[in-house]
């Protein structure tokens, strides 16, 4: 039997990486975590942010 | 020449960062040799770490023993007397424990062991002694470093000390000069100040051991000055002369400083005896390593002292890990020296990890600092020990730690919470939900945290 | 009897719960006095944890300079004598200095202070001294704790000492018997052992510091033996007989124990006096509190001792802090203990946090369990003090750590760090992430850590 709440579980990630998804407005759920366990470091929320804040930066 | 056998990995070096290398790829499967010229252990567990803080042990127990007397503790006759032979047996007994438990390490998990000069042939083979061959499929290089000779007219003489020299003396000094105040320097002239030399450190930058934090270095100055040992900074050497009973040693614009001996402490170069035939890109005598410790030439890793990225034991550990990982499962593990701390073991130690002060405010734009006093500290009170501080230095947007630098009790110790803390970056309101034990010196660092939050409840109320 | 003034909060008892509650609640924005019938800082300051920790210490110092010969420290005249008035003094100076902190802190965050007995009445006032009254919107007992005596026929003798009398002598008793081997008499136990006492210790149960995990009870015993106190367990006393000069402590089915002086270390109780004229519900003598501090009477909270969930000081604080914030702001946030440690600042010190291995498995089905001995730590071979150990208990499941026992040099520091892995859910892999300094005690833990997963480097390869 699956488990319903599967979809809410919280992303296993440290607290510094929190902080900086919910200042930036990112879904710390669709962050891929390097971590053990795959936990979400704050290099990955960097690493998630960077490409499309320079894409959308950008102007040429 | 003779071929002796085939491996997986062999490491030359048997340091802190080949030994670990050597065990890590045995424990991933790896058939692994070792080769090692001199003692199992290196410079940390023979002339460097290990030596250093067994001296030091002495230095404070012989302070605790001067300041008894103001505790209730009376010794009939405080003539303490120093037996150095004693000393060194003692010194050498740790040594051969930690040393024979690295060969012991190494057997277990069926290292094979050469002992010898290694060095990498054309084929990148290793050749051991000139006269053995053993192939590899990777190699470890990791053969250290050496105490640096500067050019002064007279350093030659034999009454400079490297600090190996220093450790094997067999009589204290009775005047020593430290020419260099970094970390070995300010160690060992504590550890002789402690055994009854009077010692003289000689700096050529404005403060000693400069890499740490300013407000650390100013408290370390006062206190290691109030221990009777004299500094002299801005300070640059331009002759040594052997007068036969004395050096002199004579500075720029400054006094002379006559001692007996002198220890030159005034950093390490890599040892790359190891390379052998192999040329690998180099920057300023050291072994150019990616994050993967790899050096330019494929397949050889280089960790450790010999990369002079950042000479210290703990760091040749995680080198060593992570070059044996590399090697036997392909790159593909980073090297991380975040959480990396640097420990001075005076008494009171000194301990940092991260950015000073200084660097954080070059970085970021918006910095918070926490800092408590252990003279607030109820342990350290009850333990003659409250000098010093926990400072902390955080990113006000995240709440981030930045850097922990500490001076006082127990430092060594708690600066691995802040590395742990650095590491898993937990931030300041995080880490204040956890209870600290009562009394501890730990304490220290809890109130710093909240400080920085201005939610410490025994640090008196600021005014805005 | 007259109306004295009108606060948001009062808090009864000056010790770690209630000044930290008080400072607590007025850096909340409320207007708050605290009422103290003795002396602020309370049991922990005054009679507690701090002097035993400045008398623990002096016993350190002594067995260092008892030891200092094995290092070639050599004292002319090793006749240690002990000036118990100046030992007094000196460990007086300690609680004032932090005593008059505490009263310095509640001024300078604007708390009003009464000094007297304050009492509730029926109101749901505080009366202090029976002369003044303060009107409270919400009351916070937290009037601790004192000693409790059994009733075994003899004990009323006045050579049988609470803590509180043996942390006055002046005079250091030949033999002491300990009667109850628990965290405080096996404190003050060795305190007295290493300031020239025959130390004697009779426990109940069958074995030392009965909470801690099974395998450091049996190495503090160990050890403790080997200093020379003697321990008798499974021992219940059946009377004690004064004899002028000497007590006689009679044990069932035992020889007696003959001493000069007894401590009466059994445990201690809640002290209820300031309850006045308001009925709480109690369970044999604490009072009843939810998980917000509040007692059974709505708006009356009772943090630390009182309530005996946990009779430790920084558990006091915790729950001192919880209860002012949900005084002030609502109930809101609940105590949390899980990172509490316990410790015995014995040496070697001993301390634990969590569950201990009997505990565990009952609890879990799958858990692992790592080790790493002191004596093969570096710091701890340098420093004389390689005896103890590390244990880890994890959840073989999810990796979480389920608890953490020391014995062994640094143990009070090092589990601060461990209440920090557990408070903050940092499973095993990742602590081993990060890099300790070397040579620390503390790299004890990260071996433990390591050998959970059979990856620890410094740990024999284990035969499968
Ligand atoms: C006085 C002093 C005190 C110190 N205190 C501390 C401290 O408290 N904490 C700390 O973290 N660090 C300390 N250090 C630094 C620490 O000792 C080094 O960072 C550490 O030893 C580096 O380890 P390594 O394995 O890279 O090199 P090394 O320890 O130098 O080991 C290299 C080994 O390789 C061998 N070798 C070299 N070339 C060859 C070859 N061609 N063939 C065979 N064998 C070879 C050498 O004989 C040696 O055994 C101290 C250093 C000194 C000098
Ligand atoms: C010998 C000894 C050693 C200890 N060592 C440690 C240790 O190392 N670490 C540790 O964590 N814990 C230790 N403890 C336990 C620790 O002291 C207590 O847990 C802690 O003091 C509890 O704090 P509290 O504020 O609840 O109570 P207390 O510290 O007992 O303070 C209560 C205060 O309230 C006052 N009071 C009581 N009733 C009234 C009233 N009606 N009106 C006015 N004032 C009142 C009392 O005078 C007292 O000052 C030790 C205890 C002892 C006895």
């Amino acid at each position: 039997t699956g488990r319903s709440d599967a979809g809410v579980r919280k992303v296993l990630a440290t607290p510094v990486a929190r902080a900086m998804a919910k200042e930036m407005g990112i879904n710390i759920n669709e962050v891929p975590g390097s971590g053990p366990s795959g936990r979400v470091k704050k290099e990955d929320i960097l690493n998630f942010k960077s490409p499309s804040a320079e894409t959308s930066g950008r102007t040429d | 020449i003779r071929l002796e056998d085939n491996y997986n990995v062999v490491v030359i070096g048997g340091g802190p960062a080949g030994y670990v290398a050597a065990i890590k790829a045995a424990q991933l499967g790896a058939r692994v040799a070792i080769v090692e010229k001199g003692e199992f252990g290196g410079t940390c567990l023979n002339v460097g770490c290990i030596p250093t803080k067994a001296y030091l042990k002495n230095a404070e127990i012989i302070e605790h023993i001067r300041e008894a007397s103001t505790r209730g503790i009376l010794i009939d006759s405080s003539q303490i007397k120093v037996d150095m032979e004693k000393v060194q047996e003692y010194k050498n007994g740790v040594v051969k424990k930690l040393t024979s438990g690295v060969v012991a390490l190494l057997k277990s998990n069926g290292v094979d062991i050469y002992q010898g000069v290694g060095k990498i042939n054309k084929n990148k083979d290793v050749v051991v002694n000139d006269s053995q061959i053993i192939k590899a499929d990777k190699i470890i290089l990791a053969g250290g470093s050496k105490a640096s000779r500067i050019n002064i007219p007279g350093i030659e003489s034999d009454k400079v000390l490297t600090s190996d020299d220093l450790l094997a003396i067999k009589e204290v000094p009775e005047t020593l000069a430290v020419i260099g105040g970094g970390v070995i320097g300010t160690e060992m002239g504590q550890s002789f100040a402690g055994l009854g030399s009077k010692v003289i450190i000689i700096e050529m930058m404005d403060r000693i051991v400069p890499p740490l934090d300013h407000e650390v270095s100013a408290e370390l100055t006062r206190i290691v000055k109030k221990k009777g040992m004299t500094i002299i900074t801005s300070a640059r050497i331009t002759e040594i002369v052997d007068k036969g009973d004395k050096l002199e040693i004579k500075i720029d614009g400054k006094d002379s400083v006559i001692a007996d001996k002198a220890l030159i402490s005034i950093g390490r170069v890599p040892d790359l005896e190891g390379m052998g035939e192999v040329k690998f890109e180099t920057e300023r005598g050291k072994i150019k390593v990616d994050k993967y410790m790899e050096t330019s030439v494929k397949g050889i890793y280089a960790p450790g002292d010999v990369n002079g990225i950042k000479m210290l034991a703990h760091v040749a550990f995680r080198m060593g890990e992570v070059a044996a990982e590399n090697a036997v499962k392909g790159n593909h593990r980073s090297i991380k020296l975040l959480s990396a701390p640097s420990v001075v073991y005076t008494s009171p130690e000194v301990a940092m990890v991260g950015l000073t002060e200084e660097e954080a405010r070059a970085k970021y734009d918006d910095i918070r600092i926490g800092r408590f006093n252990f003279a607030a500290n109820g342990r350290a009170l009850a333990s003659s020990e409250a000098h010093g501080f926990v400072k902390v230095i955080a990113d006000n947007r995240y709440g981030e730690v930045l850097g922990v630098h500490i001076i006082g009790p127990s430092a060594a110790e708690i600066i691995t919470q802040a590395s742990l803390i650095m590491e898993m970056e937990i931030t300041v309101d995080e880490v204040i939900k956890t209870i600290y034990g009562h009394p501890t010196y730990s304490e220290a660092l809890f109130e710093a945290f909240a400080d920085i939050l201005d939610e410490a409840v025994h640090i008196p109320k600021k005014k805005k």
